[in-house]
């Protein structure tokens, strides 16, 4: 169990590291899934099953209708393969910086780091998550009320963003 | 002068475009400098047309107030009366008689009086201790 | 901008600020300032110039960078004293923290860079809403917590004035000029904020009501460079005329408004045994009188003897509302001689 | 003490209602009365000194002759400014006239003020209408220059007062003038309290030019139009004298050492000064000049702390108010003339203005302290504290004097004596408003003669 | 004859200055009043004026 937790983190890290070196936009936004994927799994290691779920449901609806809107929109007739010399360079370069760090953090400091802190009880009864979904349909309504006005005004605004434009959003002409 | 000069010969207003030679001596007296200086003066005052013609030109009894005469002749009359008559001559007549500026006639009354009181007393003129001393109540030695 | 949107976008600037103001949670404080941000962008970017466009991503990665930052305070915070409580934010490191978040929301010295940029890609409403109205949801989180290392604000305040002296100096651009004043100004606010709250909530009152007088004003005269100013007495002569004594009331002269606030701040200074820092202040301030004097002789001061080479403009009937202008105007060149009674209002 | 104030703003208000053809006389008249009610402030016969008592503002028998010189200033400056504003727009007349109450208003509050932060605010308020009279009616385009370098000068100077006044009121409570004399003996002894004591006085220092800080004075004179030069000359530059006379009392016990460097700047600048005056051409420069190099005098009359002391330099300081402004209203009757104030060109004036020559010479008469005058009495108490202070500075001082005299007489031979150029040959003549103007100024400072001791200050 | 209508209507802002100067004077007295309130009314050094005083001080 402890090592498939471990196996997840590293991922996460990797899949950050690739997204970060993705010269188009087209093949990075694929990897924000990924990341998304790998966190949901974290998660439910931790026992927040229920919020790995909702995460799962929510974000990656999200996360895909991101992916659609930004591939149609940047719609870069030949997005650029994460092919080339300086790809290469920029992936070992943030792998060995990142790497670096942890080496010299865990090896040389001989403090165990990759122990994991709060309950690995994936199985308990009371779950923090689910006391968060209980509270919000009890006292915590107004919270709930402004999420839902907030969710509006960020429609509303990225509504607003690329309104009557050409070619996408930012591209102001 | 010159103002009742022109009032008496309208005659003579037409002259009083071409600035009159008598700001300067005519007298042969004054040497070549001056001399040279006359009939270039009579050709070089032509009445130079430029738009904005002085005051003065226009209403000879300009007195610098303002280019309209009733308003200026009013102002001179105002500006006179109430700076020379009424601050000056009311407010030096005041200053004059204020009384005792400073305290100082007072002053000199009490220390004349005192002085006739000290010497009716027999005491010095003037001595170290305005208060007399014993009548302060001192630490004794030992205390201080 | 279809006048629903733009409603419902000040609606939620408004609900922003004060779920911020009122609110004794971290995360909704935190919440309130994220909706401030995203209800703004839209207002910055309705011109669609590149220039706009260029100041909104700006202004939305430095708030975006410091709402992440605030929010990183706020757990490590929760997780250190276990509790969410905005007052109770005790532990050094996450004050700190909090503290350069909130600097980096505002635009205090070392963290103002982007503040120009962003006042001089937006027109003179938007700017005067990001000058005035977004102060006050993060200055508020700086009253609240309580500030426990006097050098880190003294080290902003100073820096912050000087820059906002130096910076605004070589500007012809009048946005950004008073890009540079409101940094300037923010850094008279938080001098003080440590010693006195009351102070700082009426500093920033008043550089409030002298700032929108001054935006007010160019936008009636619709002027963003000094060049434009030289025409603004035959567009509006009675504004014109004004607005030399605002600019000095924002500089800090006597007679004037803007005077109140640098007395009394210096004051309660001189009684913590700062002198020196007061001094410095103090003359930090000439700084930037230089070129709020430029502005006014920009505007007023260069009209009597030599007549103006360009065009004058006609003076058009305004359709905009001027009594909020005329209101802004005469409060902030008369209120010096109600010190006592601005003080008690502003008595936290 | 409201008696003047009151019928000031009322002046300010009827400037903006009486219609433009009676405003320049309803104006003049109007000051002329405030003046002339003004000298019910010399009614003061009270032990204590101060007398015309409200909260805040009290008269005391030094600020009393400094007050009336600026009220009796107003109808002056609107006597001298009526000619270069008769062509601009009645809107532009009527807010110049605005101005010039308005600097009297906060001129009068200032030497009136019983609290010395009320004197700081007031001090500095005077700033704003002198800034806008210089740079928005001054004639040339380096009156934007004159008008920073007047407004940084005097900043620079006195920011770091308002910081000695707040720690002064910290460390000993009250800060009112009527209580500062009583107050207990501070005890300076630390490096910060020189620095306080330093701040205190710089403001003074630069307003009153000193020597070393007097470059704003000659730029603003030159720049200012006539009445801003005119308020300048006479009356601002007593700010910094009547404060330094306020602030000396806390000051005590370091004064002693720490004035030594300020007495010989100010004694050297009056050497200096008057030398510079000597090569000027430039008229109203020349004059600037003249009244810095009579400062020195009164800056080192006041810090050497003596009743002498005290008492020349404040009768120096209004002599030389009356005196500098009949000069400049001089010049300025000669550059509405010929439009140049080079002296050069406007020479020989003799020759055309015989009787402007004659106000002339007694103007000059008394800039270089003629002996009935209250130059003189100034100049001489001055003279001789500073001798029984150290007897070196008869050097300097009788020096200065001569030096006064011969740039006097280098001006007035070379405005009115030698031949007439030709180009002036056609000037107007002089106007019954500039005699009038003229003879307002020289009268006062001649009665004066008569009742020295209005002008003595505390020395009873 | 100087008529009085012709004269209000033109010259009567002439009245501002000397008015301000009562109101001020008036202000004054009043000041002066308050600020004499307590002359001769304190318990230690209050005495019986002499016939012809009517003030202790002035």
């Amino acid at each position: 169990m402890f090592y498939a937790l471990v196996f997840l983190l590293l991922g996460m890290l990797v899949v950050m590291i690739v997204l970060s070196t993705n010269p188009a936009p087209f093949y990075g936004v694929f990897n924000l899934v990924l990341v998304a994927l790998l966190c949901c799994g974290a998660s439910v290691l931790h026992g927040g099953t229920f919020l790995s779920l909702v995460l799962l449901m929510i974000y990656m609806g999200g996360m895909l209708v991101v992916f659609i809107y930004s591939s149609a929109l940047s719609a870069d007739k030949d997005p650029k393969a994460p092919t080339g010399w300086q790809v290469v360079l920029f992936f070992f370069g943030y792998f060995f910086f990142v790497f670096g760090i942890l080496y010299t953090n865990m090896v040389l400091d001989e403090e165990v780091w990759w122990g994991v802190s709060g309950e690995m009880d994936w199985d308990a009864v009371f779950r923090g998550d689910m006391d968060g979904v209980s509270l919000m349909y009890s006292s915590g309504g107004g919270v709930l009320l402004l999420g839902a006005w907030v969710l509006l005004l960020t429609l509303l605004v990225v509504l607003e963003l690329v309104r009557g434009l050409g070619r996408g959003a930012l591209r102001a002409v | 002068m010159l103002s009742r000069v022109t009032q008496l010969r309208p005659s003579l207003s037409k002259l009083l475009f071409y600035p009159p030679s008598r700001f300067v001596s005519n007298t042969k007296s004054s040497g070549a400098a001056a001399s040279s200086v006359v009939p270039e003066l009579h050709h070089a005052a032509k009445p130079v047309e430029h738009g904005e013609v002085s005051p003065y030109v226009k209403n000879p009894d300009y007195h610098g107030f303002s280019s309209d005469p009733v308003v200026d002749e009013w102002n001179m009359r105002i500006a006179f009366f109430f700076g020379i008559s009424v601050a000056l001559v009311i407010g030096g007549t005041f200053i004059h008689y204020l009384p005792d500026h400073g305290m100082r006639q007072w002053a000199r009354r009490e220390a004349e009086r005192l002085i006739l009181q000290r010497e009716k007393a027999g005491l010095p003129l003037i001595e170290e201790n305005y208060y007399d001393p014993n009548t302060i109540l001192q630490p004794t030695a030992e205390e201080s | 901008m279809n006048p629903y949107i733009t409603a419902s976008l000040l609606f939620g600037l408004l609900l922003g600020t004060t779920i911020t103001t009122t609110s004794t949670h971290w995360l909704i404080a935190w919440m309130g300032l994220e909706i401030n941000t995203l209800a703004i962008i839209p207002l910055m970017a309705q011109q669609h110039h590149p220039r706009a466009i260029e100041a909104t991503t700006k202004y939305f990665l430095t708030q975006a960078a410091a709402a992440a930052t605030l929010l990183l305070a706020a757990t490590t915070n929760a997780w250190m004293t276990g509790q969410w409580e905005l007052q109770q934010a005790t532990h050094p490191v996450p004050t700190t923290m909090i503290t350069i978040a909130l600097a980096l929301k505002i635009g205090l010295a070392p963290l103002h860079t982007w503040l120009p940029e962003v006042m001089q890609g937006l027109d003179l409403t938007t700017g005067l809403i990001l000058a005035t109205w977004q102060k006050i949801a993060p200055f508020s989180l700086l009253l609240q917590i309580q500030p426990n290392n006097q050098t880190l604000l003294i080290l902003l305040a100073i820096l912050s004035m000087l820059v906002g002296g130096w910076g605004g100096l070589n500007q012809t651009q009048v946005r950004k000029i008073l890009a540079y004043s409101s940094i300037a100004h923010l850094g008279w606010m938080v001098i003080i904020l440590q010693f006195s709250p009351t102070l700082a909530v009426m500093t920033l009152a008043l550089y409030i009501i002298m700032t929108s007088s001054t935006f007010l004003a160019f936008m009636m005269n619709k002027t963003t460079t000094i060049g434009t100013l030289t025409i603004s007495w035959a567009k509006t002569p009675i504004i014109s005329s004004l607005m030399p004594l605002i600019l000095l009331s924002l500089g800090g002269l006597p007679p004037l408004t803007g005077f109140m606030p640098k007395w009394l701040i210096l004051q309660e200074l001189t009684k913590q045994d700062l002198g020196m820092t007061a001094t410095l202040a103090a003359l930090s301030a000439l700084l930037s009188l230089y070129f709020y004097l430029r502005l006014s002789y920009a505007m007023t001061l260069t009209i009597s003897p030599n007549n103006l080479t360009g065009t004058l403009p006609w003076r058009t009937q305004t359709n905009k509302k001027t009594l909020p202008t005329a209101i802004l105007l005469s409060s902030s060149i008369l209120l010096l001689p109600l010190t006592p009674e601005v003080l008690t209002l502003f008595n936290t | 003490m409201l008696k003047i104030l009151i019928p000031t703003t009322m002046l300010i208000l009827a400037t903006w209602l009486t219609p433009p053809k009676w405003l320049w006389p309803s104006s003049l008249l109007n000051s002329l009365l405030i003046a002339l009610t003004s000298l019910l402030w010399l009614k003061n016969a009270s032990e204590t000194g101060w007398t015309f008592l409200n909260p805040y503002l009290a008269t005391d028998p030094l600020s009393t002759p400094l007050l009336i010189l600026s009220c009796w200033l107003l109808p002056l400056m609107i006597l001298a400014s009526q000619n270069h504003t008769s062509h601009e727009p009645i809107n532009r007349q009527r807010m110049y006239i605005t101005l010039l109450a308005s600097l009297q208003f906060f001129l009068i509050l200032a030497f009136s003020a019983t609290e010395m932060i009320m004197f700081y605010v007031m001090f500095e308020a005077t700033l704003i209408p002198t800034l806008i009279l210089i740079t928005r009616w001054g004639n040339q385009a380096e009156r934007l220059n004159a008008g920073t370098y007047f407004l940084f000068y005097t900043l620079a100077g006195s920011l770091p007062l308002l910081i000695a006044l707040l720690l002064l009121q910290n460390s000993n409570g009250s800060l009112s003038l009527l209580m500062l004399p009583h107050l207990g003996q501070l005890e300076l002894t630390s490096y910060a309290d020189k620095i306080w004591w330093a701040g205190c006085i710089l403001a003074f220092l630069v307003k009153m030019p000193l020597y070393g800080v007097h470059l704003w004075l000659p730029k603003a004179h030159v720049e200012a139009p006539i009445a801003g030069s005119m308020v300048l000359a006479a009356v601002l530059l007593k700010l910094g004298g009547y404060g330094m006379m306020r602030i000396l009392v806390t000051l005590d016990p370091l004064t002693k050492e720490l004035s030594y460097p300020f007495i010989v700047l100010a004694l050297w600048g009056v050497i200096m000064t008057g030398s510079i005056c000597m090569r000027q051409t430039d008229l109203k420069s020349l004059i600037a000049y003249s009244s810095v190099s009579h400062m020195g005098l009164v800056v080192g009359g006041i810090l050497i702390q003596t009743p002498w002391g005290f008492t020349g330099a404040l009768i120096l300081m209004i002599a030389h108010g009356l005196t500098s402004s009949a000069l400049f209203c001089l010049a300025n009757t000669s550059y509405e003339r010929t439009h140049s104030r080079t002296m050069l060109l406007a020479r020989g004036m003799q020759m055309i203005l015989p009787l402007m020559a004659a106000w002339w010479f007694i103007a000059s008469l008394a800039n270089l302290a003629l002996p009935p005058l209250p130059n003189l009495m100034g100049e001489l108490m001055i003279i001789t504290s500073l001798f029984n202070w150290s007897p070196w500075t008869i050097g300097l001082t009788g020096l200065g004097t001569l030096i006064t005299a011969g740039y006097s007489l280098y001006m007035f031979l070379m405005t009115q004596r030698g031949p007439a150029p030709s180009h002036l040959l056609a000037l107007e003549p002089s106007h019954t408003r500039e005699h009038l103007l003229i003879a307002l100024h020289l009268l006062p400072l001649i009665l004066i003669i008569t009742k020295p001791e209005l002008i003595w200050g505390w020395t009873a | 004859m100087v008529n009085f209508a012709v004269l209000a209507r033109e010259h009567w802002m002439h009245i501002l200055v000397p008015m301000g100067f009562v109101i001020g004077w008036y202000l004054d007295k009043q000041q002066d009043k308050k600020l004499t309130a307590f002359r001769n009314k304190s318990a230690l050094y209050s005495r019986e004026l002499k016939p012809g005083e009517e003030v202790t001080w002035k």
